[in-house]
């Protein structure tokens, strides 16, 4: 019987190495999985590469994990907020590499990566300093990119739901990143409030089939609303 | 629309944000920046049913969320939490750039540092050397709108002008800006570099504008 | 007020022109848009290229499209089938141009158009007759053939409910090419049996945002298991 | 597993889809090919709740429908109607196909005119010259799934061996096959061009595989 469920967030996440790339879900609290995150940074790891619309926020999170030294590269669209202290000194001090990436060739690059792409032409970041060194072409009267993608080891990400295959619901724009790296990483481990009899979930409102998640743990959610 | 062309005053920020709103025709789709791009929303006829497209994840995003409707899994581009609006869908974000790559947005509303006479767009980097870097989707909603207004002060505080004949800051996207929105004129763009000046506010004269901006402008506005 | 229900079936496809692209959803019977095909016929349009699955079966819809002479190009899949006899008679008096495309070849292609990607490298098809005389490049030890987005001027889909903003809903298989092919057309066209009201379809569960759809027509649907 | 290797038999085609049953690890995601792969998911073990990929939009496919259950919305890639396994999903085809090309499926059995010893196949045109060509998914199959399993006779009615050094067949993908299984003997194959026989069936030795397939076979039957 194929069953996805794991008991503890430090159980899915103890076989993360040092020098991991991991993706990190998430736009904003909606999507962040909070609790893996939280786990990782009890892990005291180094060397991580890891990828997420951000770089870190307040005092929590990825921005502790940032702030802890673990991180040696951020792959992100967004570093910079008026909350990113940590990143932010950390990058002043010389102590970790970014790579920024417009957003849509963040999520294009990592649904390639899931999809079997090798690479792809995208209009997006022509002629900006963000495509100095990369190769581009004139298609039809439109200038391109060539953009690489980007796979990881592992994924973390939030859903709403999940039964013990790994089929995953999401919730309102807490989607955002999930069902894409869930595509890209090796390993995809998902943190969900609510899990479901196989079965139970209806087949056409799937977003993640089960095919790209390897671990599913329950951690209660703080949202009030998701309980609603 | 409330404000005439040629009214003697400028326009302020909200005014501004009224008059893009008033050229959003019913039924479009439209992605609003972050900041005074925002505010177009405000000014939105409900019956013309725009749809409101957020790049996380959304089309037919409601007005900000307040109160007991905040809900931390519906949050609008710039993290603030919004709310549905009847005919709403969610999507993943590969779909959603894909919706704003793929050309099918009607209008992008963004903010700007310069933009240029050919419609070159400058809003996601000042350029100074110690910045760190943010781009988001700016460089996406940039090439993928199939019209792109900016709304931004034509002046500086230090009087120079920030529609110009080239960017001096870092570009966003090349050509993409088809309208500009300022306190003092609306300016249309093409991408060989002629602009026209349709409406003036703050009783400068097309001529004035072309002082201001160094630009060979023609007047549209009658 | 958004409105895109239309009345019927040759009002939707009355603009379409002479030697217009058109793609047309289906997989078998699933998903087939067999009012819109059937509307098609009634048009006499000549010189049109169609972007299909296959190219037609037994004698009814496409394949009689084909038998007409409306069809001067096919790009599909698969081509020949056991009651393709439609197909094979115009093939093979030359009077009939085909594009044969890998499966996913054909999915990712009309997926590019609609996501404004300008040419992708993908390993399918690579050091076969089908990528003679493409480009091929190898990336990170694997071959690729660069392949070219497949774009229409309008796309004829069957969905299972829509509302009037051309939010969709599929059912089970007939899904398959009907999101994509919304996305890659200028114009998309769909026949549904049910409609709704507009904020009835759950927002999570929408699967082609109204966005890519501009005209809705309802025609009773033929298999009853859509009825219950 | 009924059939020991080094059965005295031949193995049929449908013993050929039991042997490939019994190689498909407990949770796995395959892909049955049309024709006999087909009839591999008739010996598969309902505890092993092994999951089928159909490649026009559905993981958990369950059995073929008949009768009352036949629902035209639900067809498997030869378009015959079949059922719901309980934990299935439903996907549009770019997305079936980015499951397939990304490498998330573990399994494609296929059939095949031919394969080489470097694993090449070759199961989608005859090459004959005035045969309508018709690929569908197989190119997206055979360079998508971690392993491909090919079931084929080995012998052509003619005498000739389909296990070949190089295709004389127009190709399907290279170096993609992994494993061949057919009525006379199971073949592990690699991309460098090493193939171990594994079982034997019909009483034929290594020796007489060598002759009929003119291969240097390693003999891996202990």
């Amino acid at each position: 019987m194929i069953n996805k469920f794991r008991d503890s967030v430090d159980e899915v996440l103890a076989d993360i190495p040092d020098g991991a790339t991991i993706m990190i879900g998430g736009f904003g609290l909606a999507g962040q999985p909070i609790d893996l995150i939280n786990g990782l940074l009890r892990r005291n790891l180094t060397g991580l590469t890891i990828v997420n619309n951000n770089a870190g926020n307040t005092d929590e999170g990825l921005a502790l994990l940032v702030k802890s030294g673990a991180v040696r590269k951020v792959i992100c669209s967004f570093p910079r907020q008026v909350d990113s202290w940590h990143f932010d000194k950390k990058y002043h001090a010389g102590e970790i590499e970014l790579e920024l990436v417009p957003q849509g060739n963040l999520a294009e690059r990592i649904r390639a990566a899931g999809a079997g792409i090798g690479a792809f032409y995208t209009p997006s970041g022509y002629g900006t300093t963000l495509a100095d060194g990369k190769e581009t072409r004139t298609i039809e009267g439109r200038d391109y990119v060539l953009e690489y993608p980007i796979r990881a080891d592992f994924a973390l990400i939030k859903a709403h739901k999940a039964d013990r295959w790994g089929n995953l619901l999401y919730r309102k724009t807490s989607r955002n990143f999930g069902p894409i790296m869930a595509m890209a990483a090796t390993t995809t481990i998902v943190q969900v409030p609510f899990l479901a009899e196989l079965g139970d979930l209806d087949p056409e409102n799937i977003v993640t089939p089960g095919i790209f998640v390897d671990r599913v743990v329950q951690v209660d959610s703080t949202n009030p609303k998701e309980h609603s | 629309m409330s404000i005439g062309h040629r009214h003697p005053e400028k326009l302020t920020r909200a005014q501004m944000a009224e008059r893009v709103a008033s050229d959003v025709p019913a039924g479009a789709v439209v992605n609003l920046g972050i900041g005074i791009p925002t505010q177009v929303s405000n000014y939105l006829n409900p019956e013309h049913e725009i749809i409101l497209h957020t790049e996380n994840g959304m089309l037919g995003m409601g007005p900000e969320a307040h109160g007991d409707d905040v809900d931390v899994d519906l949050l609008n581009a710039g993290k603030l939490p919004v709310t549905e609006a009847p005919g709403c869908s969610y999507f993943h974000h590969a779909d959603s750039f894909a919706i704003m790559r793929g050309g099918h947005l009607d209008i992008a509303v963004l903010g700007a540092f310069q933009v240029s006479q050919k419609g070159d767009l400058a809003n996601w980097h000042t350029g100074e050397p110690d910045a760190i870097p943010a781009v988001g989707g700016a460089m996406d909603l940039a090439v993928g709108a199939k019209d792109v207004f900016v709304i931004m002060e034509l002046m500086t505080k230090a009087g120079a002008s920030k529609l110009v004949p080239e960017l001096t800051y870092p570009v966003t996207g090349l050509g993409c800006v088809t309208r500009v929105y300022t306190e003092l004129a609306i300016f249309d763009l093409d991408r060989s570099g002629n602009v026209r000046v349709t409406e003036t506010y703050g009783g400068v004269s097309v001529a004035d504008l072309c002082d201001m901006t160094h630009l060979d402008l023609i007047d549209a506005t009658e």
